[in-house]
């Protein structure tokens, strides 16, 4: 039972879009609508996860106050132990003498306090830049056991906060995501599977005639993709232009804020085009084919 | 090439459509089907294509019992049987050409030999200027003569009629039955469930005669039969 | 009750179906409509009902020039016509009995009304047992016959029949024309398009022929007339 | 020409309901998943504005610190006026050895260098809270003005970046719910109008019969209604229950962050229920009416 040809599909498939043309502008605009939904959830969670990836890098260091009695081997040694550990990006040495100075500017108007002090009451430290957050506890567990080493102090609770916050948005959105792909494709199914049944008629009688069913489906098959095809570029046009313009607009009024973590809108396109055309032209196949299932059994 | 063998059908709203029917229809017969509204004529021919399945008994076409033919051999066996539908039942969004075209398609005749053949067909039936028209800009009867032409394009070996001259004037529609008689003597199989007493009448084929789902009476070179 | 002048019609696709057209059917008549398939009779029948309209020339039913009548009349002048489509147009989604019922509802029957009249006119067409199938559980005969109760039910004054036995046995045929002229002795206006020479022979009444789109012949007590 | 009674439609509009069932229970769902989504993005948004007004709050307060030379009566003279300032909320007086306790509990581990001052240099000061954020510099340039004040102090630029936050926040949440409404009213008419497109020749049966408009309407416009309706049920009860789960979720895993600032379930759904029921109740019958139309002209 060989398919039937290409090119009787080619045809077949958009002579039926012309004429079912009212049937098809609904169907590729209801498919558009939902991904244009779908997209505009996509770019909103990527830039938050974005956003909170930035704010998480700026908690990445570890302090190491070293004891005040340390030689300098001592103190050299400690440094290259701790840049050899896995999560560990960077060792910046800090001397007392760099951290009192840093601590005036940082009081601002009352530094002039810390001039009445005899002596500097302030180690020496070491600064731990992390390539990977998740590393923070086992660095620090090992490091405190190190000898020589005063105290071992970082952002503890401001980082687990912002683990947990990036966690929850990215698990929410991801759930998110999931669930609104799901109901895309439910309501590109739906709409899909509504107008093959407005055909059923004509389904019925090609059956009747002696059509197999691959060659009934043949059509609808490409007409499904041709519609999710032609949705998801439609709604992959809107999204582009619509963040574009928001990108923009953005941009110039809040320039020196979030704006310098937006992602652009030529890079996320890429992804949205590619989400898009797999679920539109993969729900419009497949749904052509569980809606025409139904009318082929005659 | 047409068995039945006991076979009944009852619809699932309790309607006896066919019963007990016992049939022979040999290769080359011209068989008209005759016998009131809802005698069961239409019922009878579903079966022959597997639309509706015998409650029981056996139906055997060109020596294969289809009773139990799986759904996949289906649309082979309609090929091999040219049908005119009593309602026609013609593709909404193809025009005339693409209707009967689609006949050809599926069996994946070359386009060259459908170009040839379909303009040729269409002037049998008189609709050479009609073409182009979809099938609601027809009037009823040349939706039928569509449909007539639709059932003999491919030369099936059996060719069935459910009431094809029901809308057309008795000047055509006895060109349709010259038509029918020609294809019956290159060898195929004619069936033809008909109300037009003057045609059964005029041709002198076999009758057979339903009533109430069943045969009420078979007889070659038969009459209309009725309200005589 | 039916008077055409100087009416033509012209699809969009180039057929003139009706060609400079000049009738008058006056009320209490008995009108059969003869002609070749394609010959406008049908179209001539969508006129009077405003499904088409003509191209030039006036219509004018029951004393109403229906060629400018409101969209929101044409309600109205339906009401007033009772039709049996050549192809039944049945409510797909009712059933036969609501298939009669709606045609009362829309005059604001009241329900006690249609609950009375309706298993009526059933019994008169022979479908008292078949109310509550559906038009695709029913044969083709059926269905015209259900077609032919819902024209009749509302008593209108005109009734317009187009091909109305066509899928009919002669005998149920011979049945529905009595109720036709018996309906028509009421005081409706008859108007039926047909290809059964035979009724036509029989009744001898006004027969109007058409042949592409022009009146051929309009004679009192007249024949079918083709293929003698 | 009177409408048909209202028994009539309601029994024509469940009849039809049934009998097209498969195409009924497709409608309901397309547009019950439409308001899913919109559901989700109602929340979240909703969620997200809460807390940054939280936010938002947490910074609604101005530091006032006194000349050291004020008698206590000026200090009481300036504490009356400025509670009387539009956009005050309350005026508390932190006295120089209450903000000298401060400072070393705030500065922890490095508190005890504040124990070799000779004398407290801290001044006196009010803080003041702020009813309404923005009226922050107003008040700030009136109190500049008085005479005894040493400095006015707010966090400017935060509260700046937070009032700027929240307003992107509130024209992008706008902005998307209204885009949303659009596309679901589309997806949901859209879905209507195919529908409807099926049963195009029972429209034009009736019309041939010499049914009005409006008698063909009737049913077919309760029908859009219960659709709708129906749709909107379905998507408040299954937005309730997964807003409830996730609230609880939350609250579980995060009592002590974000959670707090959520809003609960009982409260949003009111908001959910009655933006589905116009939502869809409305586009259902004005979608039903609209398609109509096309068929209703023969
Ligand atoms: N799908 C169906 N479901 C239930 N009953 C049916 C169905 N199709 C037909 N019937 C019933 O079966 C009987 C036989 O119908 P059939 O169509 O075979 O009659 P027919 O001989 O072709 O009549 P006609 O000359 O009027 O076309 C009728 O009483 C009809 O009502
Ligand atoms: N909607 C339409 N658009 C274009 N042409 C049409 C349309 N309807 C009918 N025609 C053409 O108009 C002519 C007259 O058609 P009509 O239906 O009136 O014929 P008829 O006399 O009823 O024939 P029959 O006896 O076969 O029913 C035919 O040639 C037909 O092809
Ligand atoms: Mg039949
Ligand atoms: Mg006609």
């Amino acid at each position: 039972m060989r398919i039937n040809s290409f090119g009787y599909n080619i045809k077949e498939c958009f002579k039926n879009l012309w004429r079912n043309r009212m049937m098809s502008v609904a169907s590729i605009s209801s498919v558009a609508a939902t991904l244009v939904i779908l997209g505009i959830i996509f770019v909103l969670i990527v830039n938050i996860s974005a956003m909170t990836q930035v704010a998480k890098d700026q908690f990445d260091t570890i302090q190491v106050y070293l004891d005040d009695d340390l030689a300098i081997d001592g103190i050299e040694e400690i440094g290259t132990k701790m840049i050899q550990l896995q999560g560990v990006q960077d060792v910046i040495f800090e001397a007392k003498e760099e951290a009192l100075e840093k601590m005036k500017l940082d009081w601002d108007q009352n530094g002039y306090l810390l001039d009445g002090l005899e002596s500097n009451p302030l180690p020496n430290s070491y600064i731990i830049v992390l390539d990977d957050i998740n590393y923070a506890n086992y660095i620090v567990n090992t490091i405190q056991d190190y000898d020589g080493i005063e105290e071992v102090k970082y952002y503890q609770e401001v980082i687990e906060n912002i683990i947990k916050i990036t966690d929850v948005i990215r698990k929410v959105g991801l759930m998110i995501m999931v669930i609104l792909i799901a109901i895309s494709t439910f309501i590109i199914s739906n709409t899909i599977k509504i107008a093959v049944h407005s055909r059923r008629r004509e389904i019925n009688i090609m059956k009747y005639v002696g059509a197999t069913n691959w060659f009934i489906r043949g059509p609808f098959l490409l007409e499904g993709v041709v519609l999710g095809l032609l949705g998801a570029i439609l709604s992959s046009v809107v999204i582009y232009f619509a963040y574009k313009y928001s990108y923009d607009a953005i941009m110039e009024q809040f320039y020196m804020f979030i704006s310098a973590y937006l992602i652009r809108a030529q890079v996320i396109i890429k992804d949205v085009v590619f989400l898009f055309v797999i679920i539109g032209s993969g729900i419009g196949a497949l749904g052509s084919l569980a809606s025409l299932r139904k009318y082929l059994d005659v | 090439m047409i068995k039945m063998l006991n076979v009944s059908k009852k619809y699932n709203n309790g309607v006896i459509a066919v019963a007990n029917m016992n049939l022979n229809i040999k290769r080359g017969d011209f068989v008209f089907l005759v016998g009131p509204s809802g005698a069961g004529k239409s019922t009878f021919i579903k079966m022959l294509l597997k639309e509706e399945n015998p409650t029981s008994g056996h139906v055997v076409v060109d020596d294969l019992d289809i009773t139990k033919l799986h759904r996949r051999k289906v649309p082979e066996l309609r090929r091999k049987i040219g049908v005119v539908f009593q309602d026609f039942r013609l593709l909404p969004n193809k025009t005339v050409y693409e209707n009967i075209a689609f006949a050809m398609e599926i069996t994946e005749t070359k386009p060259r030999d459908i170009r040839k053949h379909v303009p040729m067909v269409l002037s049998i039936v008189g609709l050479a200027d009609k073409q182009k028209m979809y099938p609601d800009q027809l009037s009823g009867g040349e939706q039928q003569r569509v449909s007539i032409a639709r059932a003999i394009i491919n030369n099936p070996p059996i060719l069935i009629a459910d009431e094809p001259t029901g809308n057309l004037d008795p000047e055509t529609s006895r060109e349709i039955m010259k038509l029918l008689l020609q294809i019956n003597r290159r060898g195929t199989t004619v069936l033809m469930a008909t109300h037009d007493k003057e045609i059964v009448d005029l041709m002198k084929q076999r009758v057979i005669a339903i009533e109430k789902g069943r045969v009420v009476r078979d007889e070659l070179g038969g009459k209309y039969g009725y309200a005589d």
